[in-house]
């Protein structure tokens, strides 16, 4: 058991499963040598050399694509992309590709691949270095969609991602890379090492793909977030006094219906948050499924708690930010009636 | 924006929009072809760096002269069963497009699409290739599954996605795919296979296994973005990888100048990424066997890609789906410059006395037996009937694959799909 | 006013477009010379010349490219991306730049583009002639996206369309280009010609942008749909013997929330109606959407009927395709208790 | 997959990974880099067909020698005027960088990116353009803005993102736009520019206009789709378009050879698309003068686009986010061969007897001057405050310019978030 934040966290899982499995590789921009610009693949290509993990022209095209081809050989890449915002020109290989091989061969061919890439805002980084675009790969079937919370599932998610048979996107929220960040910009933000879910412990162990988890039992309200925004919601709830559930996804496909209904149903009340753009966002899903299973035991409209309709903007970027005052209202509203 | 601002020194600009040499109604024009002798051009060493083969990329590697002679340093020295072999599965692609597109045709699929004229490309590089070499195609090298000796059962049971699909009738028809002939999976997304193929030749190399990988693109799909990428790819990582670009002319009813095909040749794309490139006379089957092995040789010796122009010419229309009569004389076919690649091989073991008309007439029987069988064997299977709920396939395996286990929703969704089944057929 | 189908009206939409406006430029594989393999710009390029009307090479992410940076010369490209389904190699041109142009320059610069694309299934092409990614672009600020579903309005969508100083998304429903298509497959299709709404005006006139039409009004449950689904839909709602309201949204990026709350909150029930994969789609927005706005008049949940999620399976088109019964089934779901 | 299969005859690949001639701890080396002579390749008429500069995608356009003498065919002949306002224009790029990066590190702003070094290739290039000429830049061209007469007031309020930004604070830093100076708006994902670019230059010639684009690139950025579409569409429409690809060894932490660098040069590219390229010492003024008047020269006679890789040096990190000396000798910088752009020009004026060391600190003076004059305007706008609710701009205008007009489902967001506003500040 060593405290680890979610760089070292991911950066052990890499080390664990490229020991265990010689047909796990890594590629990606500046992700060789330098070891990524957020340092996750730091020391592995020293490790286990340049053809195991290596630096790979500026096409997430190319990067998207040869990854496919090496995990239908057989390996099993882990490739990063490098801002979440910079995956787009890899979406025709990741949707019209991995997402469907196994499908169109009927099995005979599949893609292990893990496509890592940090996500979300909180940094300052305006409109190309912020995006939360889960959702544009939730809608495709064949894909997984997984997004960690805290250092110790970073890792036992990832390793479950490289070990899992089909392609799974990874997303990393960066905000909170080197701590638990909740939202309150005005305040300092306290580092992994306080925290328990930055136990982490040394070598393999899985955190499994498609279970969420109860991060506080709660009669009052289910509030559904995954990645930063679990952290936002427990510290906004604390803020308002409220005795919700928080649970935190994990994985949004495929989502843990159970978790979620068995909670709805007890409390009757849910918020679902997300950073990404309202409209069709992933709470768009989460919120015609609750309403679809609990109907009936639901007291007020799901209320959803999300990024604006708009890109991401530099200067205003904690009025963009769903922090704990909107996520107040959300409650709030919920809680009504 | 304005082009009323005031640059009176300035002359005005205009769009230059290339068009082909001949539309319907006029002459075709092939003058622009320029057909070097056969034999002209040297070979380079395998191992010579990649500025030697700049004049390849202008120039045509050629083999059989217009008297059927194997001539030049090219001239891969083939045995004559081999020679027969090629020129067989040549005439069994031919044979087995002839019936599938009249199977369409008569409702028994939604779509074909034939490779007519380009049957050297897959069928020759096939026969250069070794056997588990791995070939990422377009839907225009049938030849490699029919050179491979993959049952035409098969092929045809895909195409009428009856209940003998390996795919489940998941696919279009002509999206073949099989792995135990190395031959994968083809996409409806054109040019993605390409950059995939030099990923798997870069896994080949990571492994220190010693297969290598082809892949092949048509001239129209060189502009997506996937092409750039496998030949920067292929180049950096020096992936033992062969990279076709079939140049067939068309690219549906834009020829191939709207791709760039007359700025230069395809095969000069090569140069500019600094790996070796060719351009080969696509309808001479020795010329692409011999280029298809010197990058092989290259490949398999850690040299890296080579590109390769196949410069060749559609003869039918894209697909099922289209009149190429549209877009181009309908005598535009028969006045292409370099002949037909059955032809060809056939003058040619003719010239070496290996063949003669009797046996030619035999093998096409022989063939019209073989693809005849096949299709009643496949039709037997069923074929697509397009308003029917009696499926070829259990409506439950449409939730299958789609991961490797089922998740729960695609459970509840295939539970439906059960209820939905029964009560449409109540 | 001439009977038009809809390839002949989006055709009429162009010549009036391109006679109005000198700034109308159209491009796109096969759709110069040829006129398209849907023959909707036919006869363009003959009347305007070939540097207005032109054959593109096969790069959807150049033509995305090329139409964004004619738009903001001041131009109003149109650009034909061949069938939806090969969309995505132009996905970060659309996402990335064309969407967030007007907001990084403050207005300075903007992208009056449309991008028509045919899209949908129910025409035998397999899992890459056959897709229907709206969600994937509803979920992208900045961009509208727009459905026509019959003759009268394509074309008047389509004017409206090249008119709007923003890009707009155009997906054409390919399996009604030649009749409304009610989802009865094993029916003969009636041409449009024997269509009310296949009755086209001559010249210029347009349907507005973000405006719904309730197509057949009825006060027993609310059905929204869009492109092919409003004839299924109301060909569904007449075999189950419903008297339903049928909205056809035209729009759903600004989708017509007025039309929709007014109609559920009369009728207490809403069924939402797709093609498109269920999971993320852009029915888990309406859902949403409808439960957060008309909670306390909803009887029952909001239910969807999509297409599954699962690529779009060749033989199994039928299976795939949300036909008359599982549209049945939801309207039967939805009007219980 | 196996690579136990039997293949007993073949050997074992192996990947090949680029490695730059030095890391961090080794002895800088540039023993790769030829120069060739000042003056010393000819200048073909602009009329000349793309073949005709295959050589000068190998070789090197340079005009200033190596004892500030202007030589041989490329001399643009320049005013001595025009020469001091390019050398004015990179000695203010050069020190506002400093005051900004200055800046950046002292908490007034998020990020900053230098151009040291590079100043020539935006400078040079803005005085052989027409000031309506439309440049695509990319974040390292912000010579154009000053060259072009931008207020370097505005260029730091964009900086600060604060009330005085005219782009209300949306974009990162350095991330400027301004249509009335011919500069688009700077995208944060690499290489959208190029092809729109084009796009533009492709309407410019359909409307019968007569200006030009221009769009730069980086090295590492080539290996991105869209410049593969720019090259393909610029070629095929002949666009009156200028590509340069702004080689400066480094893409963040990536050398030059991850995108193809060491299999030949960015130049060279052209040769594929079958377009003319040169190939230019971009750290020679007069040579990236000269190299951007004969492509510019071809653009207005409407003969097409022209590919120029600009050879050059990335002298600081990639931006406040790097340290190069992670990846890279610390010396690296010192030694790269061709000099200081800067201190060239200087020379060069100096040895026409139109410039001395005087007047050189004078300029420095008033430069800094300026600098901080605009600075001091620029900060009265305020600076980026990362974490308070006294934000520069309205909430209010989060939610415009999303669409030209405000949907519904934004107006009431924007309503939203207003009342939030409120009780946040409550
Ligand atoms: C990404 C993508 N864009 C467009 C299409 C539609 N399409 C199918 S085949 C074709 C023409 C391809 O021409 P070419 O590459 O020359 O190959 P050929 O058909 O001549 O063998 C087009 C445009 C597609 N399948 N995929
Ligand atoms: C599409 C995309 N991918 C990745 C990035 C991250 N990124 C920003 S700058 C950069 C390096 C660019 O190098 P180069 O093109 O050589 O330009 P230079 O910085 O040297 O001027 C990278 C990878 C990005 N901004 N956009
Ligand atoms: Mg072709
Ligand atoms: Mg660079």
């Amino acid at each position: 058991m060593t405290v680890r934040n979610m760089i070292q966290a991911l950066n052990d899982a890499h080390h664990v499963m490229m020991e265990r499995d010689d047909n796990v590789v890594v590629l990606g921009e500046d992700a060789g040598y330098f070891g990524g610009v957020f340092r996750v693949t730091e020391h592995l290509q020293k490790k286990f050399g340049t053809s195991r993990v290596f630096d790979a022209p500026i096409s997430e095209n190319g990067i998207m694509a040869t990854a496919i081809g090496m995990a239908t050989y057989g390996l099993r890449p882990v490739a990063e992309i490098q801002f979440a915002d910079y995956i787009y020109p890899g979406f025709d290989q990741i949707v019209s590709e991995a997402a469907k091989i196994r499908y169109r061969t009927a099995g005979e061919w599949f893609v292990p691949m893990v496509i890592r890439s940090p996500y979300g805002g909180g940094i300052f980084g305006g409109q190309t270095h912020s995006q939360s675009p889960e959702a544009l790969f939730a809608h495709v079937a064949g894909l997984k969609v997984v997004i960690p919370s805290n250092p110790y599932d970073a890792k036992g998610l990832l390793i479950s991602a490289i070990e899992d048979d089909d392609p799974v996107v990874f997303f990393e929220p960066k905000r909170i890379y080197n701590g638990p960040f909740d939202g309150f910009f005005d305040r300092p933000v306290t580092p992994w090492a306080k925290h328990p879910d930055a136990e982490v412990p040394d070598g393999y162990y899985t955190v499994p793909i498609g279970k969420a988890r109860v991060v506080k039992e709660g009669p009052e309200l289910t509030i559904l977030a995954y990645g930063t925004m679990v952290h936002v919601a427990l510290a906004a709830a604390e803020a308002a006094g409220i005795d919700a559930e928080v649970i935190d996804l994990r994985t949004i496909v495929p989502v843990d219906i159970e978790t979620i209904e068995e909670s709805v149903k007890k409390t009757g009340r849910c918020v679902v948050v997300h950073e990404a753009t309202r409209t069709s966002g992933f709470g768009a899903e989460l919120a015609a499924l609750v309403q679809e299973r609990c109907f009936y035991h639901l007291e007020a409209p799901v209320v959803r708690a999300t990024g604006w309709d708009t890109p991401y903007p530099h200067s205003l970027e904690w009025a963009y930010f769903p922090g704990p005052i909107r996520l107040g209202n959300a409650f709030k509203k919920a809680l009504e009636d | 924006m304005s082009n009323d601002s005031e640059r009176p020194n300035r002359p005005a600009l205009s769009l230059h929009v290339p068009e082909p040499p001949a539309r319907p109604g006029e002459k075709p024009d092939f003058s622009w072809v320029q057909v070097p002798a056969a034999g002209s051009i040297r070979r380079p060493d395998v191992t010579a760096p990649a500025q030697e083969t700049h004049e390849h990329c202008y120039s045509l590697v050629r083999v059989i002269d217009e008297a059927g002679q194997a001539v030049g340093p090219w001239d891969p020295r083939l045995s004559p069963d081999l020679l027969r072999k090629m020129l067989r599965d040549m005439n069994v692609v031919r044979q087995f497009d002839e019936r599938m597109f009249r199977a369409q045709r008569q409702g028994k699929t939604s779509f074909y699409m034939k490779s007519k004229g380009e049957e050297a490309i897959a069928v020759a590089a096939a026969a250069a290739l070794d056997f588990d070499d791995m070939c990422f195609p377009t839907y225009r090298q049938q030849g490699l599954l029919v050179a491979r000796g993959y049952p035409l059962v098969e092929m045809m049971n895909q195409i009428y996605s009856n209940k003998g699909d390996k795919l489940q009738g998941r696919q279009l028809p002509i999206m073949y795919s099989d792995r135990k002939h190395g031959f994968f999976s083809i996409s409806g997304n054109l040019a993605t296979q390409v950059p995939q193929a030099v990923g798997w030749a870069m896994a080949s190399a990571i492994k220190g296994d010693s297969r290598i990988a082809a892949a092949w693109i048509g001239d129209g799909s060189t502009a997506e973005g996937d092409f750039h990428a496998a030949c920067t790819f292929a180049g950096v990582y020096r992936a033992p990888v062969i990279l076709n670009v079939v140049n067939n002319q068309w690219a549906i009813s834009s020829f191939s100048g709207i791709a760039g095909g007359q700025l230069t040749t395809f095969a000069a794309r090569a140069i500019g990424y600094g790996i070796p490139g060719l351009r080969v006379d696509g309808n001479d089957p020795l010329a692409v066997y011999a280029a298809t092995q010197w990058a092989a040789d290259r490949a398999r010796a850690n040299l890296g890609p080579t590109l390769i122009e196949m410069f060749t010419y559609r003869k039918e229309g894209h697909s099922t789906s289209d009149d190429p009569t549209g877009y181009r004389p309908k005598d535009e076919p028969d006045n292409w410059p370099l002949g037909d690649p059955i032809e060809r091989l056939r003058q040619h073991l003719t010239v070496l006395g290996e063949w003669d008309d009797d046996r030619q007439a035999a093998l096409d029987a022989e063939i019209d037996g073989e693809v005849r069988g096949a299709q009643k064997e496949a039709e037997a299977n069923g074929v697509l009937r397009a308003a029917s709920l009696d499926f070829p396939q259990d409506v439950r395996t449409m939730f299958e694959d789609v991961y490797a286990e089922l998740p729960w929703h695609l459970k509840e969704q295939q539970a439906e799909m059960v209820a939905e089944l029964e009560a449409k057929k109540a």
